[in-house]
């Protein structure tokens, strides 16, 4: 057990990592094996999350040096500066870590039903950890270079898994437009990574975060790192891929493709708060942000409105909602170095956007796979040739209704709970604003509400009447995230204060970040 | 396919390039080269191979099967390879001071002793497979497509 | 713990259920003043359109794309706006991200 | 000024190879151009990555035999053979996607093969 705990943070990479390479081997055995060794191994993970999150909730950031004597030496003897790669875990890093995992599992319940009679499962499986794998790395990483590194390997896997099914034209566009935009933006993280290695000698983050000095080509840097994760995350106007590649890829994957998209985001994140914080000035990257966020929010929904294809109603949903995301965080960042307004609301407003983090992907992954057993059963996205669907489909009418209530910001659902604490805070920062976050929900219900009305209410098709409700194994898996989306609505106090508080925390406070690394230099 | 010459030499030459890509594999820790390169090295004879005898010859030589095995035991090699030094922390190099690759080197410039590195060899020769299983693959799947075949499952 | 509270709201999970079970007695005694006297299968349960002769299912049913038609109609300016931009081009997608890229540095430099 | 100029002959190539690339990849629509001006940016890259760790006079960074003298920064080689590595990958899936976009479209223009559009 005190094993276990000591090594969480690598096990929970490495484990996935091996059963992706484990399951085309495994496949020998059966679909079945494959099936239930899957399902163990990401318990077991979820587990030791589970123990790695209550860590750091008591004792503090988590350092773990790879190939070390002593898994906490960051700086080795005779040395000032780490040149291991380090595994650096803190409130926020964990909080993507449980939301990637929750929603992982969802989504292999979901899949395995749902790919039943579909061929290259195998493949399917350890993409699917390989993505797995990116994520996690991702967020657990303290080197800038692991970062870019687990950058591509989610990319790489994210997109072979939106053009899984190839025998659709339309999923090879998705996939390639996707890996496309990833293949740009990983290099311009590589050439921002090279600049500031010229630099600093250095690729840590913390270290880099000690050490800098914030000259033009650190700008420069800034605005690299900055563009590319903006774009990655699916920010307006770098967006237009994510309605693109959400659309296509398959059910159970577009959800974790969804939570790569917001891994970038919290890349995004950690290079303002952590790798430039103290450095730039707060008020105008914090203005660069909301105005982002504003747009995505805008052109996100009145663009979804608009659609016919019931998965691209939702992707633009996802790049209006990330736009809240990043106007919660962007008020707080403009008032980070004011300490009053950072008392009285930046620090809610921060709070807020990372909570919706959580509540989104949650939400959107169940409307994603809602849309997807919609498409399981009649083969068609289109909502033009839907109708009446509720008769016949009652748990998915029912699920499908929780995600939509959820997205439209309606108590007791989630999504209200993260949109109260925005508009609060906003309001006392920019009325302005508030306004149209309220606005952009509103449209939001209004665009939900026809979705709901063209495929579930109305007359019985003569087309759809032998349809038949999806099979257990897929309502399971939207269940669980069901079930999350309720009681975090429910219940959203003892949420913010367990795993949002110290997640903001993480963020807003830079010099732990630094010093669980740095502290024992001399 | 190409003539009987290029069929020939081609199949006397892939027993070089298999040699020279083994060769810069295990002595990556020393020398220029290590797994990915030797396995490109490789990848690159099957290449040959393929403009030579054509792939619906090679397809019956190289699975597409055999080459997943392979990839994935490459793959799992390594990281088991990692796991192994989870005793103290995960990619512990465990083998120093072990007769196997376990002799510290000098410091400063040296004549080059195969048997150092620790689990460095280790690793270049799991990456080696992986790479050569892969890229094969790959090339295959693309001459495959290329001639209207498909890869069987 | 599960009372959360702020400046302007108010969020307790009691007082919305108990709201919830309000509501739900309100609408179950709407319900119960129906008329219940009705067969099912007969023609009584048909739809009645004065007179006219009911369409068929797929004739009944608003389509997708004509819903908030009116408001389509009316932002029409604003809507050819926003679809110009999303061309489904790749080429086109990494014009605007070099072009975000250099607003970015010039916004970045000149304001520090 | 003139003797800045050697030396920095490296990162003015590099910065040519990527604004080449960002030409290719804006400009072309052959969807086969753009696999090619994504392996040349990528180029680009390491190029710059790699001539950060040049010292004038300096070996290739390996003990074996190595004679006296200054050595090349390993460090950044390592980077770009990383790099090297995830641009086969990335290159190999594109192209293969671009072959399934010709068998379904019979065509590989990015204008003439789209799908998904508004």
């Amino acid at each position: 057990m005190e094993h276990l705990n000591i090594h969480s943070p690598i096990l929970i990479v490495a484990l996935p990592l091996f059963a992706a390479f484990l399951i085309p081997l495994i496949s020998r055995a059966g679909n079945k094996v494959r099936g239930s060794f899957t399902i163990a191994l990401l318990s077991f993970v979820a587990f030791l999350v589970g123990i790695l999150a209550v860590n750091i909730y008591t004792a503090g950031t988590r350092v773990y040096t790879l190939g070390a004597s002593v898994p906490e030496l960051a700086i080795p003897e005779g040395y000032i500066v780490p040149v291991r790669i380090i595994f650096q875990v803190d409130g926020i890093s964990i909080f993507m870590g449980i939301i990637a995992t929750v929603v992982m599992l969802a989504a292999i319940i979901y899949s395995l039903q749902f790919l039943k009679d579909q061929t290259g499962q195998d493949r399917f499986y350890s993409l699917l950890m390989l993505l797995y794998v990116g994520v996690m790395g991702m967020v657990f990483t303290g080197d800038m270079f692991n970062l870019f590194v687990f950058l591509e390997i989610a990319s790489i896997a994210g997109a072979a898994l939106a053009a899984y099914r190839t025998n659709m034209a339309d999923a090879i566009e998705g996939g390639f437009k996707y890996i496309v935009i990833s293949a740009i933006g990983g290099l311009l993280v590589l050439f921002a990574i090279g600049i500031l290695y010229s630099q600093y000698n250095l690729l840590n983050i913390a270290a880099l975060a000690h050490y800098m000095e914030y000259g033009t080509l650190d700008m420069i840097v800034l605005a690299l790192l900055a563009i590319a994760f903006v774009m990655k995350l699916a920010g307006v106007p770098l967006h237009m891929w994510a309605p693109d590649t959400y659309t296509v890829a398959p059910a159970g994957t577009t959800p974790m493709i969804l939570v790569a998209s917001y891994t970038s985001m919290y890349a995004l994140y950690r290079v303002t708060f952590t790798l430039y914080g103290g450095h730039i000035d707060t008020t105008a990257i914090g203005w660069v942000l909301i105005i982002v966020g504003v747009l995505s929010m805008l052109i996100g929904v009145m663009m979804a409105v608009y659609q016919t294809d019931i998965k691209r109603v939702m992707a633009y949903h996802a790049v209006s909602q990330g736009g809240y995301m990043l106007l919660g965080v962007g008020v707080g960042l403009a008032v980070l170095n004011d300490p009053a307004a950072l008392a009285s609301y930046g620090r809610d407003a921060i709070t807020g956007g990372i909570f919706h983090i959580i509540n989104h992907v949650f939400y959107k992954a169940l409307l994603f796979m809602t849309a997807e057993a919609i498409f399981f059963r009649i083969g068609t996205r289109d909502l033009n040739k839907m109708g009446g669907l509720a008769r016949n489909m009652k748990w998915t009418t029912v699920l499908f209704a929780i995600g939509a209530l959820a997205i439209s910001g309606i108590p007791p659902f989630n999504g209200f709970a993260s949109k109260l604490l925005i508009y609060e805070t906003v309001m006392r920062f920019n009325p302005i604003l508030s306004v149209i976050a309220m606005f952009v929900s509103l449209v939001t219900l209004a665009s939900f509400a026809k979705v709901f009305y063209s495929a579930f209410t109305g007359p019985e098709m003569p087309a759809y009447k032998e349809v038949r409700e999806v099979p257990k194994g897929m309502i399971i898996g939207m269940g669980i995230l069901a079930v999350c989306i309720i009681l975090f609505g429910v219940f959203p106090g003892l949420v913010v204060d367990t795993i949002v508080a110290p997640a903001t925390d993480a963020l807003i406070n830079q010099g732990a970040y630094i010093n669980s690394v740095m502290g024992a230099a001399p | 396919m190409l003539s009987k010459i290029v069929r020939t030499v081609s199949n006397q030459l892939i027993v070089f390039i298999l040699i020279f890509g083994l060769y810069i594999i295990m002595h990556g820790h020393i020398t220029p080269g290590g797994g990915f390169q030797g396995g490109a090295v490789i990848a690159s004879g099957v290449v040959m191979l393929l403009v030579a005898f054509g792939s619906s010859d090679i397809k019956k030589a190289l699975r597409e099967r055999r080459l997943s095995v392979l990839e994935s035991s490459g793959a799992l090699i390594f990281i088991g390879v990692a796991f192994a030094g989870i005793g103290t922390v995960f990619f512990y190099n465990f083998l120093v001071g072990t007769p196997i690759f376990g002799e510290i080197p000098p410091i400063g410039s040296n004549s080059g002793n195969v048997w150092t590195g620790g689990v460095i060899p280790l690793m270049n020769l799991s990456v080696g497979l992986k790479v050569l299983a892969g890229l094969s693959a790959i090339v295959l799947a693309m001459a495959l497509f290329s001639s209207g075949e498909e890869m069987e499952e | 713990m599960a009372v959360w509270s702020y400046i302007y709201a108010v969020w307790s999970p009691i007082v919305w259920i108990i709201a919830l079970i309000v509501l739900a007695v309100i609408a179950l005694y709407v319900r119960s003043r129906g008329q219940k006297n009705y067969k099912k299968g007969t023609r009584q349960t048909d739809i009645f359109i004065s007179g006219i002769q009911v369409p068929p299912a797929e004739q009944r049913h608003v389509q997708a794309h004509n819903i908030y038609w009116g408001f389509f109609s009316a932002l029409k300016g604003f809507y050819n706006a926003i679809m110009r931009p999303h061309t489904g081009i790749i080429n086109d997608y990494i014009l605007w991200l070099v072009v975000i890229m250099a607003i970015a540095v010039l916004v970045i430099v000149t304001v520090s | 000024m003139m003797a800045y100029i050697p030396s920095n002959i490296p990162f003015v190539a590099a910065a040519a190879l990527i604004g080449v690339a960002l030409f290719i990849i804006i400009f072309r629509r052959n969807l086969i151009k753009i696999v090619m001006g994504i392996a040349i940016m990528s180029s680009g890259v390491n190029l710059f990555i790699v001539a950060l760790g040049y010292r004038a006079g300096g070996i290739a960074p390996i003990y074996t035999e190595a004679p006296e003298g200054p050595m090349a920064l390993p460090v950044v080689q390592a980077l770009i053979l990383t790099n090297i590595v995830i641009g086969v990958c990335v290159i190999a899936l594109m192209l293969v996607m671009v072959m399934h976009t010709f068998r379904h479209m019979g065509d590989i223009d990015a204008k003439k093969s789209r799908l998904l559009r508004r």
